[in-house]
């Protein structure tokens, strides 16, 4: 056991995969010779060489298009967004061509497209999103958003494994923020839920950097036993374990980094409102970014995004309810 | 130093043909000789065509305009759901080029190209089928129209996001060279997808990686009711060289020019001499869907086009040769009755697999070979006609 | 008054605005000499000229950026999809510059987005799509899905004259099927909910070709009273009127013709559980499309869409309850 | 028939500016002398540029120096958050461009283009409250570093995705031969970003429409570490031809280059002549960013170009004309001391504010008219300068 941050844990998994698996290549802006934006294939070009790790022009319609195209012929593209904000503008082959592929025609499509998502550190409108609401609306895609550097390599390589298209959500800011013991060797992490913290009184549920800011929020909390639910993977959804933890917590705090509307939130209310009902003894209470971009200057950033305080009032007012 | 891919482990994982691609690739000796054209991908350069040659590019181009003036009837009659979008006038783009690919080139083949599917092996039922949504077509109902791919040919369908697949094209292409393989992708793309950012991405990243993959720009004289002079200022032909890649412009109505210019390129591509842009100029003949009068086109343009009808042109020459072109036209025509009947008989689909196989569940299914009816092929043709069978 | 399909009122209040506003100006694939790919512009290009009824190359982006350019400078440009599911091709331009314009700098975009959506119809994976939810998880941008003519026009008018991005989803299977008694000259419909028909005992809450299914479903169901609100205005959604709906009915089902994961229905049933929460009779049950392509034959798109059958079924289960 | 938009009814809803050159393109009298350059918009083609406008193109280079350089020491403070973007090196890119450009023309500035900015009157505390993220920057801390545009000056803030705002110039550009007005709209572009689908769709689009936009090629040899031979095969600028847009490469380093080729291909565009594509050869001289040390550089490459500074050149060339260039240096660093000094007292925004503004709930607002010091423009310039001042 290696202790890896985040990043280390997810530069693992690809590693390891690029290893033991010559199909798998990793395509995108700058992450050859430079190693990535935030230096996640930082020597991977040494080691493979730059067949195997390509400096692809900058077109992100591109990366994912001609990711799909060698997928179909047998290879395992793993392609980096520079930022998860610029899929937008690879929308169209990921939601389309990748997405209704195997429905359309049995063709599997095993690309992993990589989107290092999140704000909390002044990146602005542009550098700060968290979009897999859109391909959790969009059918055909996987989506997974670890919140742990364990998890961060075992999903990484159960992405690449996946005969799916997979979105995989690395969150910035938890990058260099977050470590954790990480077994070494390729093993994958199942697309299911993890009990963060087991409790009796309330469920939160969150993903990615949101599970960091739930625990901290629930550590005391009027003492009550407050379980937080790491969702992990949000296509699949784990569905029974959501309405698990609501049948033992009867009371739910749902909790998104994302703009609100129609977001993975949304989602999971919208589950437990119609499937675990009866279990509720207070209404499904939601904390998420509100639909605004996301501001640059601190402050603003700070109002915009779920901290802390707002997920402790919201468990609060739930217990007391 | 960076790994060697001299012999990828991978490669075992691979589907009968592409093992044996990566192994040509990589000095083993081909199985038998079951894909000896790509042993020697450098077909003679004079006249490469023999006369079964041409009797077969005139059944594929007939089959197709059989198949479709069929379909329409059926659309008509109301059997065909959704609109019906046909290739007429363009039968020579699609069967000159997919007749110089080899088995296991890969293709994506459009929406006016149906005369690729048939020379890849598609059967005639099975297309009638699509068209018609019923169990038997190639997605099973689906999708429709010839928005569709049979993986076990190595063709890819298409999405309606016009040019899209012309990035798929050249990622296949980027495969194919990262492994040292002799293949080659080949799509089709329209005048009017030319103004698409994909289109573009496409030629730029394919040249600068030097990929062997060959687009053929079915220069058709509209995109819908749009003309050519609302597209683009400059033929986009011209743009090949400013991205680095061959262009070359040839009549569409020739069938044997655009096998022979798609012959050139995929040599080109096999050889690393990157990818090539083929503009083949013809002519839609029939509008944009069924539902389309086309009275936006003017008249004098149909008939210009009329007279150069690919079919006949190329009647009249096989007809010079000796070739009984009547004959051909018959044989088809009775073929397509056939599969118009096979095709009635082939159920609906069944409600409850509306839901399945949105995603993979199981091992990912490699592509398979497409039949290659070209004589320099004629070895490899029959492992791919075998597996065509085993599709349905 | 005029009686006139969806598709004719969409017309009428395109002209309307055309004649009265110069700086109204349309633009998109084949909607001059041809009049669209459904006629809604249908001899447009005749009565205001190739200036002002742009045939524009086939370039998603480039008819959303150009209209965004457009109509910063004093234009109001509407611009058609020819099909909406073809806004994946202009996915960025949408989200991320006009979505966001207003808030970075004080720069309102006064554009429409035509999105002609919905099944039904064969259209097949590509010609089907419901995109809205997208729409309504980026920050900036307005969503109306009128059901009506009526509401077609009004609200393609209110969406010509509102200063932001405005999406209007024209559902195509409502175009010829739809008619009603449309009000002549330019006014607008509201951005807000619409009782489509009132009731005590459930509320059925739709938009789009949807309410009218709502409608059937509901017209005669063991007797009891249930009301169908339209929400026609997505963004900004009425949440008054749909929590109002809501404490009169006690019960409510959600209906979308979107893939359901994260869909429009997710959003309004998260509100429901967390704000109407104590109104509640019975689960919030929701009926959607599964998250599945929608398939071109007529037996697999029916399994797919959300029919009459199923939302009566989903009523009288919850009526029961 | 076609409505003729002879005299637009729309003009009156128009700030005065958009107006002006409305009335202009209608046969009415401009109002006073206002926009006496358009009313004339063709400069005379010899010597354009006055001595007066020779400093002030140094002024604006070493402006852009100097604030990019305090700002890095701002940020090294950190006093900037997220990271810092400059265009070290490429100043005469952004100034000699914007430099030609009237007041009632529209630009989108990029992120390298700071100098732009200034040229077009933006005051320098409210750059340095920008990268602060203070209440008083010009997105009050909505955005960061150089993504931001004045609207009050006839700009438009850039978003991220490169190269997006070539589609909204071209939009801009659409606007204004639609509205028959005398008006140019330009925008920046990057190298990189030449890759992606918009640059395609906005060249194509603008040569179709043979719009009259200008677009600025900033060949800094690298888009972050990607260098060019990984970005294209074939120099961008000669795709130019292909589109039927006029292409032309200049010196990027040479202040006077580019303003004369900005100031022709204006005038082209304003003749109906359509868009241009100009590359500017320069040098990106820093790193993509304040954490990027550009270990990817060849030193060698640094060493010519820095012997190609723009300001230092210039500077030569104004000595020899007798300009002292050293005391226009000196008056900057005074300028933006006091200009830092003023943005440090600048509040941070409230957070209160976060949520404001995402619609826009009143009468949208129109773009205002930029500074423009070119002598050419004198008598226009007073009443930008005067708008500009109104912004605070
Ligand atoms: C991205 C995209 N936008 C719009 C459409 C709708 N559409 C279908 S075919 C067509 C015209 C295509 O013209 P062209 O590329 O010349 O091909 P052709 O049909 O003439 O073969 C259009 C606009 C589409 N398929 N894809
Ligand atoms: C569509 C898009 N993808 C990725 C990025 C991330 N990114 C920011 S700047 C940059 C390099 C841009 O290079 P170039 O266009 O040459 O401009 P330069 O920074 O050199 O001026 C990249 C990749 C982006 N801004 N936009
Ligand atoms: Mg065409
Ligand atoms: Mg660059």
């Amino acid at each position: 056991m290696a202790e890896l941050t985040y990043l280390q844990a997810i530069s693992d998994g690809l590693r390891e995969e690029m290893r033991s698996d010559e199909r798998v290549l990793m395509m995108g802006e700058d992450i050859g010779a430079f190693g990535g934006a935030f230096k996640v294939t930082d020597g991977f070009l040494e080691e493979f060489g730059s067949d195997r790790v390509l400096d692809t022009p900058l077109a992100e319609s591109g990366i994912v298009g001609t990711a799909i195209g060698a997928a179909v012929v047998g290879m395992r593209p793993v392609c980096e967004m520079q930022f998860a904000d610029f899929i937008s503008c690879g929308f169209d082959q990921l939601v389309n061509v990748a997405g209704k592929m195997h429905y359309r025609q049995g063709l599997a499509v095993p690309i992993t497209v990589r989107l290092p998502s999140g704000g909390g550190f002044s990146g602005g409108p542009f550098h700060s999103q968290n979009p897999e609401a859109w391909f959790m609306h969009a059918p055909g895609l996987r989506v997974l958003a670890p919140s742990t550097a364990q998890d961060a390599k075992g999903l990484v390589i159960a992405a690449i494994r996946d005969p799916n298209p997979v979105c995989f959500l690395e969150h910035k800011h938890l990058y260099r923020r977050v470590k954790g013991d990480v077994a070494p060797g390729a093993w994958e992490t199942p697309m299911t839920a993890r009990v963060a913290r087991s409790g009796s009184d309330l469920v939160v549920i969150a993903y990615g950097a949101m599970v960091h800011t739930a625990l901290e929020a629930t550590a005391e909390l009027d003492g009550a036993s407050v379980e937080v639910l790491d969702l992990r993977s949000l296509v699949p959804l784990d569905e029974e374990a959501i309405l698990d933890s609501v049948a033992r917590c009867s009371k739910v705090v749902i909790l998104d980094e994302a703009n609100a509307t129609c977001a993975c939130g949304a989602q999971v209310a919208a589950l437990i409102a119609q499937h675990g009902f009866e279990d509720l003894d207070g209404p499904v209470t939601r904390v998420a970014t509100p639909d605004v971009p996301i501001a640059f200057s601190p402050p603003l950033e700070r109002a915009l995004l779920p901290g802390v305080e707002a997920v402790k009032e919201a468990c609060s007012e739930l217990l007391a309810y | 130093m960076a790994t060697q891919l001299a012999r990828p482990a991978y490669a075992e994982d691979l589907p009968a043909s592409e093992q044996a691609a990566s192994q040509r690739a990589n000095g083993h000796a081909p199985q038998a000789t079951a894909h000896a054209p790509e042993a020697t991908p450098h077909a003679p350069d004079a006249t490469p065509l023999t006369r079964d040659d041409r009797i077969a590019l005139q059944h594929y181009m007939l089959l197709m305009r059989a198949i479709e003036e069929r379909a329409m009837s059926l659309y008509r009659q109301g059997k065909v759901p959704g609109s019906f979008y046909d290739g007429r006038g363009q039968e020579a783009v699609s069967v000159g080029a997919a007749f110089a690919m080899s088995p296991s080139d890969r293709l994506c083949v459009l929406h006016r190209d149906l005369g690729a599917h048939l020379v890849r092996g598609v059967e005639p039922p099975r297309v009638l089928a699509q068209y018609m949504g019923r169990a038997g077509g190639l997605t099973a109902g689906r999708d429709g129209n010839v928005h569709f791919g049979d993986r076990h040919l190595g063709c890819v369908g298409m999405v309606s996001m016009l040019p899209d697949m012309m990035l798929v094209a050249t990622g296949m292409a980027m495969a194919f060279k990262l492994r040292h393989e002799q293949r080659c992708a080949l799509t089709w793309c329209g005048d009017g997808a030319t103004s698409r950012g994909d289109f573009h991405e496409a030629l730029n990243w394919a040249s600068v990686q030097r990929l062997p993959v060959v687009f053929v720009l079915e220069n058709n004289q509209f995109a819908y009711s749009t003309p050519l002079e609302l597209q683009f200022a400059v033929d986009p032909v011209e743009r090949a060289a400013a991205y680095g890649c061959a262009g070359v412009k040839v009549d569409g109505n020739d069938v044997e020019a655009v096998f022979e210019a798609t012959r050139i390129a995929r040599e080109r591509a096999l050889d690393g001499g990157g990818p090539t842009l083929i503009e083949a100029e013809t002519m839609r003949m029939h509008g944009h869907a069924a539902h389309d009068d086309m009275r936006y086109v003017p008249p004098a343009l149909l008939e210009h086009w009329a007279a150069r009808d690919p079919i006949e042109t190329y009647a009249a020459r096989l007809e010079a040769e000796g070739i009984d072109a009547a004959a051909l036209q018959a044989d088809v025509s009775e073929l397509v009755e056939r599969a118009t009947a096979a095709a009635l008989e082939m159920p609906m689909p069944d409600p409850s697999m509306a839901t399945e196989g949105v995603f993979c569940e199981g091992e990912a299914e490699p592509l398979g070979d497409g039949r290659a009816p070209w004589s320099a092929y004629a070895d490899a043709a029959a492992p791919a006609l075998a597996r065509a069978s085993e599709v349905a």
